[in-house]
């Protein structure tokens, strides 16, 4: 479904993502790990079209969508989520989630209909599937590490996506808020029959939920494989472990 | 227009990129390290044009009065934002730049109604000191003031001072770091408040220097803060925020435009810098040179 | 909880505010001023303020007028038309004047006098100097009470038409005051004197600190003469640079109001010697008791000299004074009609306002800067008089502006 | 946001204040009639300012030069064409929102300070044609004395055109804001890479907002000429602006009506303050400061967290 084919790109001479490759499979749930720095991040803005790459390319579907602006990438159905909580802070989960439907909807050009009749239902559904829908009209700045979390995944879902990035979905939260939002994301996933891929510090999630995983270092890709075939891939030991001869986890 | 004519308004250009340098350099300063888009600068700068004649007048007018405005001028004004940093503006640091604006505007108008009350609204004239008066002849023998020259000389010495100042010294160090990481820097155990405090004096500092240094070749008058600070923001924007090599590039843009505008179309000589400015932005559009921020 | 009390103090302070009501009594006659208090224009609006001060007092000491006392209020527009007018309108319609005065500012002149025109208010214009005023927007409420750009250009035509000088310059500050004192001075003097020719203009903005590349571009075309169109502070300036670059020694030039207090005192004695200039007043000349009382008036209530626009407001208070006083009512349309053509002594002489343009009829002196011993600024020297009728604009040429 | 005109309860609000202010100049001297036209139509200034500003997040530091070009527009038109000046009104906004789209096209690039930097340069160019172009816009005099049709020409009239067009935009800015298109507005204020994100052409969204920004500051320059029948190149000097983007501090910038308040505020104190002492804009300063320290959100503001209204979404519900 997506391909990412050796794709690069530096600041200030610093390459942040070297030669980073990534096959992802329609269906699949597909993790990226590696250290902090590796360029996880860069490579998900890199695909998001909020960064244009220097070199290499990005496929989805086959359509070269290398370069292309955040919004046309958005419109092929591809959504992410941020690892720094990005929601729209001033106004309340409904809206937040109301105007990424909208979006989708392409009713932003629509002037003069009131928003508050449009696109409700959508909306209050979606908030009930990720289990929102009670704080509905708290404003998002006001709200838990861990709802903002939940909210961004909203947005996200509000799309409609066939293909989801989360960026470390679970980071900061408590380990009980981990284990809702993971169930919540197999979930979803069952729901909408989404295709995952994300990134995440905890390996026990990554092993948990991911069919197949990417491993990052220093801005390229090591290996990517099964579960299995990453856990006891010596390259990977190097980078994580400084060589010890244990499969991680 | 010959080469001659050329060749001098570029040196007139340069004595007004001098005086632009200076004031735009503490407000680059105060923009790049305490993030205050500060309007109240051109202020501090038309206040130490007033404090300029004052001092010169109580000392005798001649090149003794000129000495003691040159460094007595800018310390009041130092003065006066130190009051105003501790008093106010150390508890603002974290609003938006909307409110700073507001904020400092508000001290412009506070400022130029103190100065109203203290110096009248007459304008004043400060004397050229007297081993400045009379001219030089330059290059086909026109005229070229003895002062334009002095200001020549001073643009280069402070850019020097201030280069030293930010790379060579402990508070210039701290505030560059600061600029970058304030949190990190005061993680460390430094008194951030205080890196701040001095910052901004030192900009404000600047501004008065200015001020003086302008005050014999101006009449000094109410007001002189308002052309003065659009035109200091344009050049920090246009050299890159906060960057003090930038404050000079821009000036020399600033000035040099104006005076060599003048040449290929006299009555919209006015329009150029800030045409300089709109070009500069569209292709460089966070400015000249790296912004700190 | 403090916010909420700082709350109702700022509103109930803004209620009040608006609210209030000045004193008004009906035993008085009530001058609105509007006019710039702040920025370099304060030199003059202040002296026609305090002339005008030391006039009502001198008239309210005399028993006022028709029983009524002469009151007056102010108010700072700070060089902005909007603000300007806005004032005028709240001193008519709040504070309910009985006459508009002021306005160093052409734009805020023009924009009240509009408004004059449509209250049927008389309105005295102090010292901004559009011909428009009385010209092309004159009207019958409109009183100009010193020089416009028309007068002093002709005057100095009428002066340097007597000059050998052939080959010109002109340069000044590129706005409409500047370009206007301009064309005046050259369109005159192309007229008075065959010959004459331009070599060339240079025109800078207003309150352009550095004069210098434009001085050295005239020193290379080398005129004979330069007119020199700046105003408020760029005279001050100009006159600095003029000195520092030597261009004062090489090529005469005159200045409007050059010799005139305001551009001299600021100066002290650095002021450059030999410029030529023309102004309606000088404290010290001419030597009559009557400008000797005027000036030792004025020294005694403000402890300094009276520059022209001083001038302007004393006799302003005296014309609305005498003029209610032939009216013999408080009546705007007899008031008007009473002042038309009046004529009353002054500092300078007899002076009257034109019946047919509302213009009041001011001699011109012309004059080149110079030290004197007595005093710690420069003074005119070679004084000549221009008289009224020498260079005054016809009423036919005035009200054909009007068309 | 201030009460809807959406549901029932806030229309009746909104009608009673208008019954209350067409009724005014029948109980008002005509100061107080000219000084609510002043304050309605530097209100709807202000408020057209807001729109990119408080909703938007955009830096329009340089307003003035759409007010003063949409006044200019309306006078040039009236004094230099046969032309109706109805046909007028209309002309002088659409220049001004004409002028608003090209000069979004040039700055939109930019962001923050950036953006109002860029703007206030380009505005003062705007602004030094205005101030030379002797021939054409009467250059640092202005132009004065401008007619406008009899109907519209006393006070009362002047008055209550100005209420009538102020309630129109009000009414037009208020629906904008809360279509789809205001909702994402706010969104790309809050968070402009997250709205990318969800698919929104952020830079083409801002446009609009620009253009429609330019359109009613130029409604309120064209009813500046109304008022006051004149215009001079001040209207378009970067301290209007300046004043423009206090008066929506002031009053509240993420309020409706906030920047209308901060309008009535400043043109009250200057009024008021002015009659009795020359230093009017040191007592305005003041009170800047200490609107900045201790209500940081405007007057309005604060008074809605003080109210602690929760949003109001009853309204959503279908």
């Amino acid at each position: 479904m997506l391909q990412v084919k050796s794709l690069t790109k530096s600041f200030d001479g610093f390459k942040a993502v070297n030669n980073a490759n990534l096959d992802v499979q329609n269906g699949e749930i597909v993790a990226v790990i590696g250290p902090n720095g590796a360029g996880k991040t860069t490579l998900f803005n890199l695909i998001s079209g909020i960064l244009k790459p220097d070199s290499g390319q990005v496929l989805f579907k086959g359509d070269d969508i290398t370069g292309l602006p955040p919004y046309e990438i958005c419109r092929k159905r591809i959504s992410r989520s941020f690892q720094v909580v990005n929601v729209f802070n001033r106004l309340s989960i409904f809206e937040n989630t109301q105007i990424s439907i909208l979006s989708r909807q392409k009713k932003t050009w629509n002037l003069f209909t009131p928003s508050s009749s449009l696109a409700v239902n959508e909306t209050n559904e979606l908030l009930k599937n990720v289990g929102l829908y009670e704080k509905r009209d708290h404003i998002s700045g006001a709200l838990s590490h861990g709802d903002r979390k939940v909210l961004e995944i909203a947005m996200a879902l509000g799309g409609n996506p066939e293909f989801l990035i989360l960026d470390e979905p679970t980071a900061g939260m408590s380990p009980e808020e981990t284990t809702r939002c993971i169930d919540l994301i197999k979930g979803l996933r069952e729901k909408y029959g989404l295709t995952i891929l994300f990134c995440e510090h905890d390996m026990e999630i990554v092993f948990g939920i991911a069919s197949r995983i990417m491993v990052m270092v220093r801005g390229g890709t090591i290996v990517q494989g099964t579960c299995e075939e990453v856990r006891c891939n010596e390259a990977v030991q190097d980078a994580y472990l400084g060589g010890s001869d244990v499969c991680l986890m | 227009m010959d080469v001659t004519g050329v060749l001098n308004q570029v040196f007139v250009g340069l004595s007004r990129t001098v005086i632009l340098f200076i004031v735009s350099s503490g407000l680059s300063l105060i923009l790049g390290v305490l993030r205050i888009p500060n309007v109240a600068h051109g202020s501090l700068y038309m206040i130490g044009a007033f404090m300029a004649f004052t001092l010169s007048k109580l000392f005798g007018g001649g090149d003794m009065g000129f000495w003691m405005a040159l460094i007595g001028a800018p310390l009041a004004v130092a003065l006066i934002s130190l009051v105003a940093e501790r008093g106010i503006f150390q508890y603002l640091y974290e609003r938006e730049h909307l409110m700073l604006i507001l904020l400092t505007f508000a001290f412009s108008l506070v400022f130029g109604d103190l100065v109203k009350i203290v110096w009248g609204g007459e304008y004043k004239s400060v004397p050229v000191p007297y081993m400045f008066q009379g001219f030089i002849p330059l290059i086909g023998g026109l005229p070229f003031p003895l002062y334009n020259l002095f200001l020549l000389v001073c643009g280069p010495i402070i850019a020097i001072l201030l280069w030293l100042l930010v790379n060579k010294t402990k508070i210039g160090k701290i505030a560059r770091a600061a600029a970058v990481d304030m949190e990190m820097v005061g993680a460390v155990g430094i008194n951030v408040s205080w890196v701040f405090a001095s910052v901004f004096v030192i900009g404000c500092l600047l501004a008065g220097l200015g001020g003086v240094l302008v005050a014999p070749t101006v009449s000094v008058t109410l007001g002189m803060d308002h052309t003065l600070i659009i035109e200091a923001f344009l050049i920090v924007i246009m050299g890159g925020l906060g960057n003090i090599w930038g404050a000079l590039l821009g000036a020399l843009i600033f000035g040099l435009s104006q005076s060599l505008g003048i040449l290929i179309w006299p009555q919209f000589g006015i329009i150029f810098p800030y045409l300089a400015v709109v070009i500069v932005l569209i292709f460089r559009p966070t400015g000249l040179l790296k912004a700190t921020w | 909880m403090r916010r909420s009390v700082l709350f109702v103090v700022f509103m109930v302070f803004v209620m009040g505010l608006v609210w209030s009501q000045s004193g008004y009594s009906a035993n008085t006659i009530k001058v609105g001023i509007v006019d710039t208090y702040s920025g370099p224009a304060t030199t003059y609006t202040q002296d026609a303020l305090d002339g005008f001060k030391l006039a009502t007092e001198q008239i309210n000491a005399k028993g006022g007028i028709l029983g009524k006392k002469l009151e007056y209020t102010t108010r700072d527009e700070k060089f902005k038309p909007d603000i300007g007018l806005a004032m005028a309108k709240e001193l008519v319609l709040k504070e309910k004047v009985d006459i508009l005065a002021g306005t160093i500012n052409s734009g805020t002149a023009l924009a009240v006098s509009d408004f004059a025109k449509k209250e049927k208010m008389p309105f005295f214009v102090f010292y901004s100097k559009s011909e428009k005023i009385i010209g092309e927007k004159g009207h019958k409420y409109v009183f100009n009470m010193n020089e416009n750009t028309e007068m002093a250009g002709r005057a100095a035509a009428v002066a340097l038409s007597k000059k050998p000088y052939v080959k010109y310059w002109i340069a000044g500050d590129d706005y409409e005051y500047g370009h206007a004192i301009a064309d005046a001075t050259w369109n005159n003097l192309k007229k008075m004197k065959a010959g004459v020719q331009l070599l060339g203009q240079s025109w800078w903005k207003v309150g352009e600190a550095d004069f210098t590349p434009y001085i050295t571009q005239i020193l290379a075309a080398k005129p004979d003469f330069i007119i020199v169109a700046t105003g408020g502070s760029g005279m001050v300036n100009f006159q600095k640079a003029a000195k520092a670059t030597g261009l004062v020694q090489k090529i005469p030039f005159y200045q409007h109001t050059a010799n005139e207090l305001g551009t001299l005192l600021p100066q002290g004695k650095d002021a450059p010697e030999g410029v030529w200039g023309t102004s309606n007043y000088f404290f010290y000349y001419p030597e009559t008791p009557a400008n000797k009382a005027f000036v030792d008036d004025f020294r005694k209530a403000f402890n300094r000299y009276p520059k022209a626009s001083a001038l302007v407001g004393f006799m302003t208070a005296q014309f609305i004074a005498e003029g209610y006083k032939k009216a013999g009512k408080i009546d705007n349309e007899a008031f008007i009609k009473a002042i038309e053509g009046m004529s009353l002594d002054s500092p300078v002489g007899p002076l009257a306002i034109r019946a047919c343009d509302h213009q009041l009829e001011l001699p011109t002196y012309w004059g080149v800067t110079k030290k004197d011993p007595k005093y710690d600024f420069l003074i005119s020297g070679d004084i000549q008089v221009i008289a009224p009728k020498d260079y005054m604009p016809t009423c036919q040429d005035v009200l054909k502006l009007r068309k | 946001m201030a009460t809807g005109i959406l549901n029932i309860k806030g229309r009746i609000w909104w009608i009673v204040a208008l019954v209350v202010l067409c009724l005014v100049p029948f109980v008002l001297p005509r100061f107080y009639v000219y000084l609510l036209s002043i304050i309605l139509l530097f209100g709807l200034f202000a408020m057209s300012n807001n729109f990119p500003l408080g909703f938007g997040g955009i830096y329009q530091l340089h307003h003035a030069v759409f007010y003063g070009v949409g006044a200019y527009g309306t006078a040039l038109v009236i004094t230099k064409s046969g032309l109706s000046p109805w046909i007028a009104f209309i002309v002088g906004p659409l220049i001004a929102a004409f002028l608003g789209l090209v000069m979004g096209i040039i700055c939109i690039r930019l962001s923050k300070l950036y953006f109002g930097m860029l703007q206030i340069s380009l505005g003062s160019l705007v602004w030094a044609v205005v101030y030379r172009w002797y021939s054409f816009t009467g250059g640092d005099d202005g132009i004065h004395g401008i007619s406008v049709p009899d109907i519209i020409s006393s006070y009362k009239g002047a008055y209550y055109f100005t209420l009538i067009v102020t309630g129109i935009s009000l009414y037009v800015l208020y629906r904008l804001l809360k279509s789809p298109y205001g909702s994402v507005l706010q969104g790309i204020r809050d968070n402009p890479v997250r709205s990318s994100m969800i698919g929104v052409n952020v830079k083409k969204h801002q446009l609009l907002a620009l253009v429609i920004a330019g359109f009613f500051a130029g409604v309120a320059g064209t009813l500046f000429v109304v008022v006051d029948n004149t215009v001079f190149p001040d209207m378009m000097f970067w301290t209007l602006s300046l004043e423009a983007v206090i008066m929506c501090l002031l009053g509240g910038w993420l309020t409706f009506l906030g920047p209308m308040l901060g309008a009535a505020l400043i043109v009250i104190i200057r009024t008021f303050v002015s009659t009795y002492t020359l230093y009017w804009a040191l007592v305005l300063g003041i009170i800047f400061t200490l609107v900045i320290f201790f209500l940081p959100n405007g007057v309005l503001g604060w008074i809605e967290d003080a109210v602690k209204r929760k949003p109001n979404l009853a309204e959503a519900k279908e």
